[in-house]
This record gives C-alpha cells, structure tokens and sequence, in this order.
C-alpha cells in the first residue's frame, strides 16, 4: 500500500474527489495545510508597513491506497488538480506497511 | 416619512427660511430622533456590515466591512456638500406644480448653508433633521453591496456609490419626501419610512448590477456556504433593534404613531421568519438560521412604507406576504434567471420594499386597523403602484448607464486570480482572521 | 415595575378604558421608554444570543442564535394576540379581590383591541408600553435555554416556550405587575423590573427542565470549554448596557427613579463580578473572563427587582451577595445536586433573582439608603419571601407537566447521534462556520 | 463639557445643595443623557474591548477583554466611593480663585451623600449626571491598554487604573468641567467633550506607560498582525455610534446643540478615515480596512473637544488634520523613535485630541462657522495649548511615578514564558477558542 | 520505529490518550481534518438548496513508535477508538527511518 | 528522498525558513496541531473547576528533500527551533519512494 500525500490548490478539492471516486478509491483525509514554494506569496500591509507573506493556503490530501491503485490514482489527481501554474502542488508518494480498520480490526488491502 | 394624512413637515421644510413662527423645539421629541439617527446608523455599522460579511467566503470578509465603512464617510461628505441640498432644499417648490423642483432639491442648502443650531424643523433641530436623514442615504447604497459582493472592484463600488446617490436617492427621496410639490408627495404616495425611497431604489439597481457584474466564479454550480453565520445572525438583530429607529424615527416625534410603528415593526419580521422557516422545514424539513435571518430582514423591508399607517393586523398580513413573496423571490425566482445576486438584496429589498408599498394601499385603511379614515384602496394601490414602478425603472436606466461608463472608465470586476485569492488581498492586502 | 409606594401606573391600566382624563403624554418620557424597548429587545437578540451561543460547543452555535430568534418571533405573536390581554386586561380587577381576575388577566385586550395610538398608559402611548413589555416577554423563556442547552429539540423548545409563557409569564406578570388587584402587587411586593416575574419564573423553571431533559453526552466527566469566549464577552456587555433599558425604563418614566434605577444597575454587576472573580483568584490563582462575565450577569440579575427602590449602598450590598450566593449556587451547589444546567441559569437567573427579590425588602428602607420611608423590614421580608416561593413553586410544577406531555407526544431530546454531531445540523441544516 | 461661553451647568454643581430653585427637570433632557449614558458605556464594553481585542493576537484576546469589564468594575466602585465628589464636588470654589478647590473637588460627595432622585444639575437628575459623567471616567483609563497590550500583568493594569484614575482623571475633570473657579475652567478652556481630560490624559499617560512596560517580544522585527479584523471592525463601528452619545450628551441636553455635537461627530471621522486610506493607497496602492478604522477613531478623538463649538466646516478641517497628523504620529513618529504603544493609543488618542483641542481654538470661531462670537484665536490658541501640555506634562509625570512604584513592588509585566503563551492562559487560565 | 496515522473520531481522544499512557506511549501529535469514506456526511440547505457534505470532521492522531511496541499500540487504539459504527477510521502503519530529539540531538528509540 | 515530519515550536517557524533557504530547500508545507510529550501543558479553569489541559500548540513542518540534503536539513532544523527546553519537539524521517510535480508531471528529485 502507498500513502499518497497530495499537496492541492484550495479550489480543486471537488474535482480530485470525483475524479477518484470514478476509479473506485473512496477514502481519504483531508487538511488544511500553509505551503511553501516557487509559488510567490502576496504582500500585506499592516499599520503603515508592508509584509510579504509567502505561507499560501493548500489542501493537503492523503490518500492509502493498493500498491495496484497507485499510479492510476496519481495520474488521476494530476489531471484534477493540474492548472498548468506554478503552485498546483505535488504528491509524495510513500510507503505503508499496514492498515487497520478500527471498527472491524480487517487489515490490509481490505481494510481501505 | 410622510403620507397625505399626517402633520406635513415635509412642507415646512419647503417653505425658504424653515422655521416658521410656530414651531418650538420639543425636547422630548429631540431626544427620540436623535436616538433613532444613532440606531439607524448602527444598522449600516456594524449591522448590515456584519450580516453581509458573515455570508460571504473567508477572504471577502474585509471588503464587506470596508465598504460599509467607506460608503458611511463617502455619503456623509456628499450629504454635507450637496446631498442635503439636492433632497430637502425646497426652493420654488410648490404643491401640485411639477417643475423641476418637484423632482430634486434646490441648491440654497449647500454646505449646510443657512442651517443653524437655531433652525428648527417641525418640534426638532433642523440639525437632527439632517443627521437622521443622512443616516437613510448611507444604508441606501450599502444595500446594494450584498449584490455584487465578492467580485466588484473597491474602487468601482465608491464611484457607483457617488454617483448613485446623485442621480438616483437624492432626487427619489426629494421626490417623495420633499414635502409639498414633490413629485410623489404630491400624488400622495404613502412612504412612511422608503419602501420606495431605500428599499426599492436599492432593490431594483442591484438587480442591474449583479448582472452588469457578472456572475461569481463556479456560480451555480458549486455552492458557498457562509463563512461564519454567528457573525450573520449578530448583523441581523442590530439591523432589527436598528430598524425600530428607521420606522419609529420617520414619525419625527415621541409619540403614538412612533409607538404603532415600532410595535409593526416588530410583528413583521416576525411573522415574515416564522413564515420563511416553516416553507424550509415543509421543503427540507428543517428550518435553517439563515432563512430565519433572511426572513426577518424581508419582513422589516417590507413593512418599512407601511409602518406609520398601519397596525398589528396589516403587520402580520404584511410579514406573511413578505415571508412567501420574498423567499419565492429569493430561491425561486433567482434560481430561474440565474442571475447571481449573492447576498439577495433583489428579493429581499425590492421585492419585500415592493410588497409592503403595494399593501399599505391596503391596510393604511382604518377599516383594516389602519390610521387612515375613508382610504380609497383601490386609488391608492394605483397611486403606490405607478411610484414604485417608476422609481424602480429610473434607477435601473440611471444605474446601468453608470456601470456601464464605469465599466468602460475603471473596469467593475477583480481580475481572475484576484478573485480566487480573496478581495481581502486584493483590494486591501490583508486576511481577516490570523493566529 | 412597581411597588406600592410608587405612581400606580398599574391602577390605571386596569381600569377598562384606560385612558383617564388626567394623563397626557409626555414626549421625554415616551422617549426614554421608546429607547428602552430597543434596549430590551437588544438584550434577547444578540445580546443573550450571543452570551449563550459563545459558551457551546462550536457545532451547536446556531441553536442557540436561533432558538433565541425563534422565541422572539412566537412570543411576538403571542402577545399580540392574547399575551398582552392575559397579562395587563384589568377587567374585573379590584384592589383586594383574589377573583380570577388577581391572577390572569381577561380578553379584553386581544388582538390589541381597544389600543391606538391615541391611547395613553401613564404619560406615554399604551403601544409604547405594549411594546416595552413585550420585550420582557421575550427575554424571560430566552433565558432558559441556557439549562437544556446543546441537547433539546429545536420543535420541543417553541412547544415549551409557547405554552410556558401562556401559562406561567403571563399570569405571573399579572399578579405583580398588573395593577391595584393583582394577588402579589395587593400585597404590595416589590418587584420593580422582573426579579420575580423575570428571573425566579426562568431560573426555577429551567431547573426542571434541565433534568427532565437530562445531562448532556459526557457530563460531567469531559469538560466541553466555551468555544468562543469573546463572543461570551461581546453578549455580556450587550446584555449589560441592555440592562439599563430592563431597570431604567421600568420607572416608565425619565426621571430621577429611573435615573437611580440605572446607577444601582452599574454598581451591582461591578461588585458581584469583582467578587466572583476574587474567588476565583483565591481559589485557582486565576480571575477568568467567563468568571468576571457570569458575575456581572449574576449581579444584574439580583439588582432587578431592587433597582428602583434603593441606593447605590444597597447596590453593593447586593451585587457582593449575588456574587457570593449565586458563585456557590452555580458552582458548588450544582456540583453537590449534578443536574445539568448547562450555562447556570439556575445559578444566576434563580437564585441571582432570589436574592436581589429578599434584599430589596431591606435595603429600600429610607434608613439604609433606599427609597422607601417607614419600610417594616420584617413584613416585607415575609411577603417577597412568600411571593418568591409561589411564584417558584407554580413554575415548576406547571413547567413539569408541560414537558412530561410534550416528551410523550413530540419527545423532548435528539438523538444522540445529533447530539454528537451538533444541533446545527440536526435541527438546522447548517454548521456555525466554514472558510 | 462646557467652554465659558455655554450654559454654565457646571457653576449650578459647584453651588453647595446643588438644586437651585429655578432647576427643574426637563423629562426631554433626562431621556436623550440616560440614552446617552447608556451609548457611552457601550463604547467600552464591548466597543473598546472588541476594536482592542481583534488587533491583538488569539492568544491575548480575553486579556483585552477582561481589562475592559475589570476596569469598569473598578472605576464603577471608586467613582461612587469618591471618584465623582473629587471630580465635582464644589465645596470651596470660587471663580478667579485658585486654592486647592480649583484643582480637585471636595469630600462633600463622598459615597453620593446628598445626591438623592430628586436632586437636579441643570434640567436632569444629577444621578443621570452622575451616571454619565461615570462612563467617561471608565473609558479613560481603558483607552490605555491599547498601549501596553500582550504584556502588562493584570494585577498591574488593575493597581495603574486606580491609581491613575484618582491621581490624573478626577483632578483634570474637576480643573476643567468643575464649573466656574476650577483651574482650568476660568481660563476659559474648550473641551465640550474630554479632548484633553479624556484623549491627551490617556494618551499621554500611555506613552509613558507603554515604554516603562517595554517592548513586546519580538518587537519591531517579527509583525503580528490582528487575529481577527472583522472583530476590530465591529468594534469600531460601536465606538463610533457611541460617541453620539459622548459628544452628543456633553451638551446636557436635547438641543440644536447637541444635534451640531452630533453632526460633527459624524462628518470628521468620515473625513480621517478618508484621509488614512487615500495616503495608505497613495504609499502602497492599497486602502486597508484597519486603516480605515483607525482613521474614524482618530477622527473621532480629535472632534471630541470641539464638538458643541464647530460646525460642518469645522468638522472637515479637523477631520482632516487628525488623519494626516494621526497618520504621521502612529506610523512615521512611533518607528522614528521605537516605542512599542501596540494599538497607537498615542498616535491615536493623545495627538488626536491635541489636534482638536487646538483646531477648536480656530473653528469655534462663528466666522468659520462655529458658535463663538468674536472669539479671539491667538488668545484662545494659547490657552488651549498651555491647558493641553500642563495636563499632558502633570499626566505624564504622575503616571511615571505610579508604574515605577508599581514595578517596584508588584512587577508590571508578566514572564517571558507567559507572554509566549498568552495572557489568556497566564493571567486567566482561558483561551478564546475552542472546537 | 513506526509511524501510526490514526484517524479517529473527534469525541475518543482522550480515551485514546488513556489507553496510551498505560502502554508507556507518552508522545503524540493531532491535527484536525476532515474524512472521506464509507460513513456518509450529512445534509445541509442553504437558501433553498440541499446539499450534501460529503466530509466529516476527524481527528488525525500521530505516533512514532518503536518497532515492538506497534502492536500493543494498535490493539489499544482499536479498543479505545472503536464503537462498531461505520466511520470509527483507520491506523495506518508507516515505516519511520529515524527520529531527532530537537533539544537534544538523541535520535532513534531514545529520542521518542 | 526522505520526508521529514518537523514537530516545532509555534513561534520558531520563520527562523526555520531562513536556515533552510540557506540551504537550498525552497519547499514546504506546514500545519497547525496540537502536541502531547514530557512538556507539560497548561491549567485552565471553567465555572468553577480546574482542568489540566495536555496538549500544547506546535506546528508540523513537513520537507521532502532528497537522500543528500536529509542530514544537513535536520542539523539546520535543530539549529533554528532549539531552545534547550521541553518542548522543542521532533524530527521524524520516513522514506519517500517518489515525488510528483501536478503542474509537470516531473518525478523524483526534480519534482521538489
Ligand atoms: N520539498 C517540499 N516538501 C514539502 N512540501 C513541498 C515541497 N515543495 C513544495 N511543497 C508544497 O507544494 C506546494 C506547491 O509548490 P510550488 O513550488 O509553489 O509550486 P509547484 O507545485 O507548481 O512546483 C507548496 O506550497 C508546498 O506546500
Ligand atoms: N483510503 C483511505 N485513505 C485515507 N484515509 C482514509 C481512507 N479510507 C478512509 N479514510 C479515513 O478514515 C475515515 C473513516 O472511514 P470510513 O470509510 O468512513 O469508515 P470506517 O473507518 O468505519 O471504515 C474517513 O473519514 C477518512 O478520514
Ligand atoms: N512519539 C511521538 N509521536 C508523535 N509525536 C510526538 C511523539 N513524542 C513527541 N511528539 C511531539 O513532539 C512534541 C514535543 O515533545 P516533548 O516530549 O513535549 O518535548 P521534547 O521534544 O523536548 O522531548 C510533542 O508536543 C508532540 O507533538
């Protein structure tokens, strides 16, 4: 299994889950997130001096999936979330020895 | 402020030199009008300030405050200069000639000129006349801000406000509340506090320019609920306990007929949310916080003409119109044209402000608890038909010809990705909320 | 809103016809009681809403906005329609009869029949006074809320506020504020502006309440801290300035009863929250806002019925025994007994009520600062004493019965589902904030 | 309250047994000061308390407010003990005389001793005179906070208030609103409302304040900008509103005077505000909403002593002045020379009621449309500039004193580790916020 | 050393917390998020239109373990988190290379 | 590459930035949580009752960088949010198999 950690613009969320239930992935968690990058922040001013910020708002989006699920999945977000400008986000790709479902102890595969 | 049927201050208003012989200062009713310009300027802020910001995304939460805010001191500064003037100065004005002062105010008050501490009006300050008075132009315009909100540029927003006010409320409120030889005054238009003259000027011209603007990114289809609706409901009772100086304050006295007003102007939006949430809970089955709001608001606009000359029965007839008519406006209709008037200031303002101009045609009648003896209903509905029809068709020729030039002139809307980000950073580089 | 040393505006009311030759109206007074009514329907919306919904978890922030706009708008009703009838129609009221007509008031007066806006109560409009009182009405099943708080069903609220203040308000208010032959104002209670009809009705009734409905998910093991403690804040002054409206406008005049009214109603708050807050820092180390907050509402509370009838001396007094009393009611007290009265309605309004409604029978002596001369100190113990306890125990009882029948016929709680997730969205459809 | 060419209200208290036989109460009068009362104590809680508490960051939030509450309790309860017999006791003035009476008040009002309801100051209750000259005496010490916000310990803001309100307010209020044969009075002063005993007193004791306290961590390199604006805002427009009922009300009574009073105190924070931000959008591009706040409150500050003496003209000049110097002295002056005064109390409060003490010197001129008559400017200039820098100076050098004592023996600022944490959870053991 | 990604309803951390502190398990992180899964949201209307919200309010629970105590970690969890209803969450099991004591420097099993 | 999950300080997260632009690390994404370990939290009193409260406010850096940059990345964490006191908080590193620029498509390194 891979734990998928999506790092999206605030507006897309939408439009990668659709895009993920159409490939049958139906979980994940999802928060809110600062992010740091190439993306320029913007400037406020605060009593008579300005301030950068460079903290943008994301989503971060994790997802576990099957090792099978992974690169269909990825593919997947990119086409959703992609808007061809610089900040869209990245996912990391990261390995998961085991799950859990709490409610029924299944592990595994199954328990996603 | 005034029908036909009550004690004319309008007309000594009109007369040069305000102040008759007998008028004497009534310190009683100075200190309840004085109290009414507080609380009625306390409905724009922090009222309709925090109804409209708590409705909106997080990052337009400052641009419904600051335009408030710069609305307020923009009004103020015209009012002072001209805008008084252009409403209340009657020169050459007289009863049943329709000249051009029926239709706006002269210029012998400009700058407040000839306007003393001395100057009384009616059993008033002439003073406390105009600071009441100004308080009605200011909530005017920041009506309309619930239309376009979220996408209209701050800068294109005081110029519309500006103009606006000009062309559009100054000469409405002369018309009809000029006193004597005003143009609807004159007809004997009921408007006890503006239906016509606030709520429907500002109803009908947001309609023009929530379209003109354009719709919000991803309007329709994907839906943003209210960023903090706490923040809303907080606006909506200030904009109540607010109201009952609107209403109450248009008696311009300390007595009966405030009392009747304010007592209608509790019933009706009560009965107009009461009305709004039981169509939510039959629809949806449950009644929601923001109907119950939304509904309070259509009631209180829409007995706003008709507080004065009605009482309790008309009020609850007047709510419950209101409360269907209104949402119908504001959920089905809407939806229908698809226009996007965010925060429903068409629906709410014009419509509830048309709905109560039409019934107190009706219920101003003794015989329906109303203060008016032998009313001529059916007169009177044409009488109050042809002012609303009239008034809202100027101001929407009036207002599409200004957003149009301004369009042309400074551009109405923020870019794109201004909008995505917010017009809190846009229009006024900050956040609202931070740690 | 009197005692028996004061002008009897309650006499005149309960003569059919009120309008004696004598009374005229005065504008300052009808002014001040105009302004006071904004006052009062402040208090409720946002006022109480605001105080109340800052102390509950996030999810259930608009239950408790909401159901304090609800019962503002059925109460509204209400009294229009038979509410101001049963509690101030004198018919067949006279001064030491205990008639019917001591207890309830008659139909004399439903639908407002009979009052225009040229009826006089006193020296101001009878609508004035209607609406003054309606804002009362308002408040007192609002108060409530604060015990079942975060777990009642929205429909079981307006059911219980509906019936309750048929049965239990308007007759209370009736029989100490109805006039000469009113059962409690012939014994010639003081109870100046509601400790009795406002604050022991609402504390003692919620008790009831809040264990019929029983505890809350968790209580008291997981602590729930207030989710927004500012709002807390912003309520309680509101609720405060609100206050000098309830305290100051009950003199139904402007004069110097009403000016002394509001100085007792600034000085006891100020020393209840000092001394809730001087506890706390004895105890804990640490004064907290919601501390200094509940002690000024506790305060405010007990200075009510007093207010008007002492001195600012009798003013510390009380407001220190409301901060001692009411801190060990609300914190010890209800520890000890377990009941869940979420917000401490109980606590404050009750016994907060209690207190004020006793010390007024010392501290309105002349000898101690007060206004009354000749006060037997012993006797009017006995009859604020006996009042209180009536009026405490006929709440109770008939509030018991009212949500027996409805817990069998409608059902009185959510589910413990919707309570997990929050009334919000169980009863409204809707969550407090989004982005 | 009153410059020497208005009704001399203050000569009628200054008379041993207050009540003259020509002293009658105006019930017009009482009703517009009791609102007024009420309009000023809502300008602290929650006025003052939310504009403060939103600048500031989550973590302090319910320190701002607790200062607030806990600073109206405090005051409340020395103005009755002997707050308001320093302040206007008159025993042993005498016009022209300067003894010890012309600098601070007597102990004949101790506890109010003589003041009953049916004592009378002009045409009210002076128990409404008391009341209301109270909440200017619990505003003041507040506006300070601002200054030394984040970091000063409770316990030591509660000591300075005392301390500061016995030492520095009730001597000031006495010399200039004491009525004839107080210091300040007899030369003639203008200071309808508290430019100098309320706006210069504060501010200037906030100076010196704000840098023995020191710095905030972290302070000027790391911007902590507001943690909620919209709160800011809102209190803002609740300043506003209720500086009606400040410079309103400080003409005693419902006259064309206190409609000008009120006027006025609209137009200049109108014009300020607009000031501000045309400089920020000239500087940055960008109008900012705290800009715009700040400008109305400077605005504001500096129409408070003129109110009552200018006129519309007037009130654009001084609105103007307060946003340009204001701007200067809160953004240029203050990183000029490193003071940490957080929330600009000084820029604000101190320069903007310099601006207005001294404008009013000009404006009150009936030739620039003011209300005094042949009014010498450079006479009257020189008194206003040596009342403003003799209190200013005395204020400063008290208040220097008092902290220096304090720090000695209480310490005035909380640990590093606290003020990291917040004073919330330091000082009373709460956060704002929760789930 | 493993990484536990606990997602866990809003109302049982502090059992959870409980639980913990008998195994000897004294560090953890959480952060709020939203899930997405099997456990349907809830309805919401505003101005006349129902909408669904598909995302319920979680709790993401973090804790770096040593290798041998994940198993008795897990199983606590589940006994402290569980109440059998569709939406009790998952434990995801991450492999976890190394772990640093900021203030110290010790790193590895020490330094959790 | 290697993600590194940051537990710090709430008020050291611009000096944090500054080290790592110094070194090259131009991206990531931060988060607000609470944490629970040996620093103890806070008393907080309501209505009458003390409760401790055990968790304290920290903020999550998260920084994908690849294999070479990992170690001198977590000296220049531990340089910029060390204060010597409890409290400081974590570094924990967990492998990353892959990384994936939305905008790009790029992978691996070149995707930071
Ligand atoms: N090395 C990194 N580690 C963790 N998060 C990163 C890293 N680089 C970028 N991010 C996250 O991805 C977001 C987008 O990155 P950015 O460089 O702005 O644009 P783009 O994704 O188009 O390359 C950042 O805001 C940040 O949250
Ligand atoms: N594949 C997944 N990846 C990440 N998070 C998941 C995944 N599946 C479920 N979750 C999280 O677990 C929570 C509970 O899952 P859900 O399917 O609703 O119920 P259950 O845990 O009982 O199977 C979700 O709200 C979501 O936060
Ligand atoms: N085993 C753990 N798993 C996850 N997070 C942890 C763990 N131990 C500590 N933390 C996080 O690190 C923070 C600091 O830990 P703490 O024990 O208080 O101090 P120190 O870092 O100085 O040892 C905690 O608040 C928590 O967020």
């Amino acid at each position: 299994m891979k734990l998928l950690k999506c790092i999206i613009r605030t507006g897309v969320l939408d439009q990668v889950k659709e895009a993920l239930s159409g490939l049958g992935v139906v979980g994940m968690t999802v928060g809110e997130v600062k992010g740091f990058g190439r993306q320029k922040g913007h400037k406020e001013v605060y009593r008579g001096a300005e301030y950068q910020i460079d903290f943008t708002p994301k989503l971060q989006v994790e997802i576990v999936v099957s090792d099978s699920l992974a690169e269909p999945t990825i593919s997947a977000i990119r086409e959703a979330a992609g808007t061809g400008n610089i900040g869209d986000g990245k996912i990391f790709v990261i390995p998961v020895e085991n799950s859990v479902r709490i409610r029924t102890g299944e592990t595994g595969d199954s328990a996603l | 402020m005034i029908g036909r049927i009550l004690i004319p201050v309008g007309l000594l208003l009109a007369l040069p030199g305000a102040c008759l012989a007998q008028d004497s200062l009534d310190t009683g009713d100075t200190a309840w009008i004085t109290t009414a310009t507080a609380l009625v300027l306390f409905m724009t802020i922090p009222g309709l300030a925090m109804f409209y910001a708590g409705l909106v995304k997080s990052r337009n939460v400052l641009s419904m405050f600051t335009q408030c805010f710069a609305i307020t001191a923009l009004v103020t500064v015209l009012w002072v200069v001209y805008g008084y003037s252009l409403a209340f100065d009657g020169t050459g004005m007289a009863e049943g000639q329709t000249g051009l002062a029926a239709f706006v105010g002269g210029f012998g008050k400009l700058f407040l000129s000839g306007v003393s501490p001395d100057s009384i009006s009616g059993t008033i300050p002439e003073l406390t006349f105009v600071a009441f008075q100004l308080t009605f132009a200011i909530i005017t315009p920041a009506l309309m801000i619930g239309a376009f909100a979220e996408r209209m540029k701050f800068s294109a927003v005081l110029w519309f406000t500006g103009l606006w006010v000009t062309l559009c409320y100054f000469p409405t409120a002369h018309m009809v509340w000029g006193g004597a030889g005003g143009y609807f005054a004159d007809m004997g238009v009921f408007d006890f506090a503006g239906g016509i003259v606030v709520h429907i000027t500002a109803g009908f011209s947001a309609l023009v320019a929530c379209i003109l603007v354009g719709r919000r990114q991803g309007h329709p289809e994907r839906m943003t609920p209210p960023h903090n609706i706490p923040m809303t409901l907080a606006g909506t009772a200030m904009l109540w306990v607010g109201w009952f100086g609107f209403n109450g304050g248009s008696a311009l006295a300390a007595n009966g007929q405030a009392a009747m007003a304010i007592l209608v102007t509790q019933i009706s939006p009560c009965v107009a949310a009461m009305t709004w949430i039981s169509i939510e809970r039959i629809r949806f089955g449950q009644p929601t916080a923001v109907g119950l709001a939304t509904g309070a608001i259509a009631g209180l606009a829409a007995i706003t003409p008709a507080s004065g000359n009605v009482g309790p029965m008309g009020a609850i007839a007047i709510g419950l119109a209101a409360g269907l008519v209104c949402y119908w406006a504001s959920v089905i209709l809407k939806a229908r044209f698809g226009y996007d008037d965010a925060l429903d200031v068409v629906g709410v303002h014009g419509v509830g402000g048309l709905v109560g101009t039409l019934l107190v045609a009706v219920f101003a009648s003794a015989a329906l608890g109303g203060a008016v003896e032998g009313l001529d209903i059916g007169a009177q509905l044409g009488v109050q038909a042809f002012a609303s029809i009239a008034v809202a068709a100027y101001c929407m020729v009036v207002s599409f010809v200004i957003l149009k030039v301004l369009d042309a002139v400074i551009g109405l809307r923020v870019t794109g990705d201004e909008e995505a980000s917010g017009l809190d950073i846009a229009d006024h580089g900050e956040t609202g909320y931070a740690a």
